[in-house]
């Protein structure tokens, strides 16, 4: 039953599967009368198309991960949506993230699956790993339990795990075993939609690399777009179809990664990618000066114009509004004239 | 050529597992190297988790006890090192810097004590003009004042200027020997480079030697002279950091190498998709 | 299996030092006291008359040989210890000749039944109520509830048994306020006997379950409120998994793990409170039989109660920490 | 200090409840420094006499003025209580923090006996002692038993938090920066010690006033002093209850339960607010 190895990244398929408009998300918060308003998602618009690896790529304190917890419908206070919309397209429905629960709470794991970065614990410590399988999945299957577990079974041995793992507890796998495991349980309905929020940063790196190229062979054969959240752009090199960078809680950059690469087109992406040494190559490489804005009050106009090589006065009073430019968008007053890496 | 700081044949080994299954899990195994005292440089041990590279760092701090072989600093035994006086002295001349800056300061305390506390108990000084001028000194070396730093606590500063205020502290003393253990895995890319860029001018302008510990082989190969790469406790290959990690001729440490991405789609592309049809290949062969 | 051997090993090396230990204080503080047992029992004796001094020195003869009172004092605690592992302390002197093992074993299956009973209850409906309470934050039942129980938490067994007994014993006269059972019943498994065992028990019961449940209810609140942030209960909720499965199965389990390991630790004080209750409701149970023989100065029964409580709490607290491996596998699979 | 009180009485209406409470009851305890007869002198007013303009809270049959004996009872119910906590901090103190500090052998034998204390029954063993003791029992050597079978339960938990802090960087960090072991312990570990040696101060406190009343209401302490205890105590004797002199049962109930809301809420309220993680979140971390 499942999709005959899908060509590779079949850019045609215009119509997109999640659409981002104006989100606003801020941290609100009341101690003892003092309050503060942490702007962490501001007024975000991005769309991704099926059968794409979209990676978003910020820093600490860039307000990335926001995103995606507002994007995957899971905030708690003090994180609240301000405004904006989050909508997915499943099966021909749209299905709105926050104006229509019971429908996003059948969708969870049935079309939108979640990896998240401590994966080391995503697993309940006191029960086997084969009813965390039964608890997200069961439902969704329609298949008898014996059914349902040689389902899973061939899930497992597909992407190269040991099905006798389902019998064991998660202190006893390794790390990475228990990130093969999330991966194996985000996939094994066959979602539509995968947010993976920086599934190999705690990987060593022989781990990451075979982690990447799971995640890489599950998406191929699925044909699912895949969020692919980290601060590491050389695993956005590796993987992603389109990067999108966050600055400040904003979309400052967004395209496809080789042309990114060759030709950034923000000066904070050029900087990004200019900063990452390589094996064989000691010429100096420099940092940013200053220091990431405080998302409690941020600078004014572009948000990167304190520490931008290129900012000019307008810089200072006005925000560049994202704009599309070659086959991607790039929100920058000088955006043409970014030297290149 | 004296030596500034010698391992001689360290190992380093914890009893584990309950009264029926004692058996001892070496952590370092037979690790041996020196460091000149008249040419700094900076020495650095590359290593993924559960390598050893750590209880390396704490042992030559002097945090641990080698189980086996005898560290040297200046010709004295670092584990011998007990007196609160003698460890005053060793601490002058040999400083940390830690891995996460945002663990490494007390949030609840702020910045300047430690470099005032540093100032007062390794620079004898009394006044509050001499010991704010000495951490006001120190922090022009990374690029800071205290003006930035006076009061303030670690929340309000990035990961990377702190990790730079942990440098500027250490240097107060002005030690001979800096040990960081993994001192950017926790700073943004962006910010990275100016710490491992500090790192050559104390090296070069201080004269400080520089022990860097860490996982990143494209940093490592960016700013180290020499190198050594341990994989569970043992010595898998060392020398110069060009050669060693340029062309690695173990097998370890070429997997290792081949598994960097490098900061290109195509290269890195290439190399998941490598991985890939590895992995396919074990599948299909099994599953026949 | 090595971690199972190894938990079980340390559980019982604490065991048996929890029961070294406690009858060697009962045995230390019984010795060390200024006051000689001897001469207060004989003056106890000697005020109703029956001075003459021949058989006072006899009733001494006999007394210090009867609280093992002879030798050094490392012959006095050897024999402390042949007595206790023989259960023999010797008659009990206000209820003379009946021995004070016979005693105690008479009145411990009172004292069990009613502390399994409101341990049991008070435990159960103290972490269900905190669980719910930490789950559901904001729902106004159950924080009245909370706060209801909360007030009950810091007064002693004594005032809230004593506020029971005024309201039923006077306001509300529904429910017997002391002892046992009925007087007249033949003791025995009739349905009659049974019965009135039960609605005798309801008041004592109820006072330790009240005394009880709030800080059952303090401890699991506070621990739910940290699991609910953890990576697994997060993550089940983005996996849609249903809120009831996600609080029994990914929230309370977690969070029982440490009060059971509270459950053993609390197991001293509760049988304390069990000893004010029992007395206050003159429920037959050791612990009314232990300040009985205070107000009596019966020597050896005092010390024969303290030294069997302190076996029977520390034998329960044996038992509960074999059942922590059955809930916690990292425990049970090394 | 005040701007906390400040911050505290505006936000937090635990604390403004519990503060209220233990306010009043403690001038009220503080009072009977003032009391027009001696505590002890019985027979001195007319018995029995139910609540009055003359008598705001009655007499007892032993011809005290209820309203006095309460509030010296109170006083010395709290002082036994606070001495007990006093000492079982000390206690739990050291032992909590050279076991969690040293770590190794001395932790492992620490706990251990920590753990062997903890399984003890202590109401059995506090009556044991009473009883051996009889007229020679004093209410300081009531406290010092009492303390000392209060502390273990709160030296693990001192331990664990001191144990963490012995493994953080910022305490190795202080090292190399030259701070001595006093200036580690008091300025950089003592702010997360404080809730755990507060909080549980609060509760042995409670603790121990529940127990002085328990004892004293079986007549197992000195009950020529005038405790809670002592009160409900010669209620008792003189079947007060049943012969309706509800008010003798009643009001010192009505007060120690009073007092027992106020330390509670107190505690509760005043842990949360000196607890680190909420004192970085009012810093803005």
């Amino acid at each position: 039953m499942h999709a005959t190895l899908k060509p590779e990244a079949s850019t045609s398929s215009a119509d997109p599967v999640l659409r981002v408009d104006n989100l606003k998300a801020y941290y609100q918060m009341n101690y003892f009368g003092v309050s503060r308003e942490v702007r962490a998602v501001d007024d975000i618009t991005l769309t991704i198309r099926r059968n794409e690896i979209y990676g978003i790529a910020g820093e600490s304190s860039s307000g990335k991960s926001s995103l995606i917890k507002t994007i995957a419908g899971a905030i708690r206070p003090p994180l609240r949506v301000v405004s904006g919309s989050v909508r997915f397209d499943f099966d021909g429905r749209t299905l709105d993230v926050y104006n229509d629960p019971e429908a996003m709470k059948a969708a969870r794991w049935r079309h939108l699956s979640y990896v998240m970065q401590g994966s080391m614990n995503v697993l309940n410590p006191v029960r086997r790993v084969k009813h965390a399988f039964h608890d997200f999945a069961f439902r969704h299957m329609g298949l008898s339990p014996s059914a349902f577990r040689a389902r899973v079974e061939a899930h497992l041995e597909r992407i190269g795990l040991d099905p006798q793992v389902l019998e064991s507890y998660p202190h006893q796998l390794s790390g990475g075993m228990r990130q093969r495991l999330a991966i194996g349980l985000a996939t094994v309905c066959e979602p539509e939609f995968i947010i993976a929020d920086e599934p190999t940063t705690a990987l060593d790196v022989l781990v990451q690399q075979d982690v990447l190229a799971l995640i890489k062979d599950v998406q191929m054969r699925l044909g699912s777009s895949i969020i692919f959240v980290t601060h590491d752009m050389t695993v956005h090199a590796a993987i992603a179809d389109r990067i999108g960078i966050i600055y400040a809680g904003r979309l400052v950059e967004e395209g496809p990664s080789q042309a990114m690469f060759e030709q950034p087109q923000h000066p904070y992406t050029a900087h990004l990618i200019a900063s990452l040494p390589r094996i064989g190559d000691t010429t100096r490489r420099v940092s940013l000066p200053g220091k990431p804005p405080n998302l409690a009050d941020p600078p004014s106009g572009c948000r990167f114009h304190p520490r931008c090589p290129l900012a000019i006065a307008k810089c200072e009073t006005e925000s560049p509004p994202l704009v599309p430019r070659g086959e991607g968008r790039v929100a920058c007053w000088r955006a043409g004239e970014v030297a290149a890496a | 050529m004296s030596a500034l700081l010698q391992l001689d044949h360290v190992g380093r080994s914890y009893p584990v597992g309950g009264f029926f299954a004692r058996r001892q899990l070496q952590a370092v195994k037979d690790l041996s190297f020196t460091l000149n005292a008249d040419r700094p440089e900076i020495f650095t041990i590359v290593g993924e988790s559960g390598s050893g590279k750590t209880t390396t760092a704490r042992m030559i701090l002097g945090n641990e006890v080698p189980t086996s072989g005898v560290i040297r600093f200046l010709g004295q035994d670092v584990a011998a090192i007990r007196s609160r006086k003698d460890r005053l002295a060793f601490m002058a001349k040999v400083q940390p810097i830690f891995q996460n800056p945002f663990e490494a300061f007390n949030p609840l305390t702020t910045l300047d004590f430690y470099l005032y506390s540093t100032a007062r108990r390794f620079l004898g000084l009394r006044t509050r003009a001499e010991i704010e001028a000495a951490a006001d000194k120190a922090l022009q070396h990374v690029g800071l004042s205290l003006v930035e730093v006076r009061g303030r606590y670690s929340h309000e500063l990035s990961g990377g200027q702190l990790q730079r205020i942990a440098v500027a502290r250490a240097l107060i003393p002005s030690p001979k020997l800096i040990v960081a253990d993994e001192p950017v895995s926790m700073v943004d890319a962006s910010l990275r480079m100016s710490i491992v860029n500090l790192f050559r001018t104390l090296r070069d302008d201080l004269g400080v030697t520089i022990i860097y510990i860490t996982h990143d082989l494209s940093t490592a190969y960016y700013i180290s002279d020499r190198v050594i790469i341990m994989h569970k406790g043992d010595v898998i290959e060392a020398g110069d950091a060009r050669a060693v990690l340029g062309n690695p001729s173990e097998d370890y440490s070429r997997a290792l190498r081949n598994a960097v991405l490098p900061p290109d789609p195509v290269a890195a592309r290439r190399i998941i998709e490598a991985r890939l049809e590895r992995r396919r290949a074990a599948l299909t062969e099994a599953g026949t | 299996m090595d971690g199972f051997a190894k938990y079980l090993a340390r559980r019982f090396l604490q065991f048996i030092l929890v029961i070294f230990l406690g009858v060697s204080l009962a045995f230390l503080i019984t010795h060390l006291s200024p006051v000689d047992p001897v001469e207060q029992s004989v003056s106890l004796m000697t005020n109703f008359g029956a001075t003459d001094p021949r058989s006072v020195a006899l009733l001494r003869e006999a007394l210090s040989e009867l609280y093992g009172l002879q030798g050094s004092f490392f012959e006095q605690y050897l024999a402390f210890w042949g007595r206790v592992l023989h259960g023999d302390f010797g008659p009990s002197l206000s209820s003379f000749p009946t021995p004070v093992m016979s005693l105690i074993m008479g009145a411990l299956p009172w004292t069990v039944g009613l502390l399994t009973l409101s341990v049991l209850i008070s435990w159960c409906l103290g972490n269900l109520l905190g669980a719910l309470a930490g789950y559901f934050r904001s729902n106004l039942l159950l924080k009245l509830s909370g706060a209801a129980v909360m007030a009950l938490h810091p007064v002693p067994a004594y005032i809230v048994g004593l506020l029971l007994l005024l309201t039923f014993g006077f306001v509300w006269p529904v429910l017997p306020i002391s002892g046992g059972a009925q007087m007249n019943l033949q003791p025995g498994f009739s349905l009659a006997f049974v019965g009135s065992v039960i609605v005798h028990g309801l008041l004592p019961a109820l006072t330790l379950v009240l005394v009880g449940i709030g800080s059952w209810f303090i401890s699991m609140r506070s621990l739910v409120s940290n699991i609910v942030t953890d990576d697994h209960v997060v993550y089940a909720e983005l996996g849609g998994v249903s809120s009831g499965t996600i609080f029994s199965q990914y929230v309370a389990r977690n969070a029982l793990l440490p009060q059971l390991t509270g459950l053993a630790l609390s197991l001293g004080n509760v049988f304390g409170g069990a000893v004010i209750t029992e007395f206050l409701f003159n429920y037959p149970g050791v612990g009314r039989l232990l300040i009985q023989g205070i107000y009596s100065g019966d020597y050896s029964l005092v010390l024969g109660v303290t030294t069997m409580s302190i076996v029977a709490v520390a034998v329960a607290v044996f038992v509960i920490d074999l059942l922590y491996p059955l809930i916690d596998p990292r425990v049970r699979l090394g | 200090m005040f701007s906390i009180l400040r911050d505290l009485l505006r936000f937090n209406v635990e604390f403004l409840i519990g503060f209220l409470l233990t306010g009043t009851i403690f001038l009220f305890a503080a009072a009977h420094f003032f009391a027009p007869y001696p505590d002890t002198a019985i027979y001195l007013l007319p018995p029995d006499m139910p609540p009055s303009a003359e008598f705001w809270l009655g007499t007892t049959s032993r011809g005290q003025d209820v309203f006095w004996q309460i509030s010296g009872a109170i006083w010395n119910t709290m002082t036994f209580g606070l001495t007990v906590m006093i000492l079982s901090r000390i206690v739990a103190l050291a032992v909590g923090m050279v076991s969690g500090y040293l770590g190794g052998k001395a932790d492992e034998v620490l706990m251990t006996i920590n753990d062997t204390l903890i399984a003890l029954p202590n109401i059995p063993i506090l009556l044991l002692v009473y009883f051996v003791m009889r007229d020679q029992m004093t209410w300081p050597l009531l406290a010092l038993t009492a303390a000392l079978l209060g502390w273990n339960y709160d030296a693990r938990l001192i331990r664990s938090v001191t144990l963490s802090l012995r493994n953080r960087e910022f305490t190795r960090h202080a090292v190399f920066a030259g701070m001595s072991v006093p200036q580690v312990l008091i300025r950089q570990h003592l702010p997360y010690v404080m809730p755990v040696v507060f909080f549980t101060a609060m509760n042995n406190l409670i603790w121990a006033i529940g127990l002085e009343v328990t004892l004293s209401v079986l007549g197992f302490s000195d009950v020529n002093r005038p405790t809670v205890g002592g009160m409900i105590y010669w209620a008792n004797q003189h079947q007060a209850a049943v012969s309706g002199i509800w008010w003798w049962l009643v009001f010192p109930i009505v007060a120690v339960v009073l007092l027992f809301l106020g330390l509670f809420l107190l505690a509760i309220s005043i842990n949360e607010y000196i607890d680190p993680r909420s004192r970085l979140s009012r810093m803005g971390g």
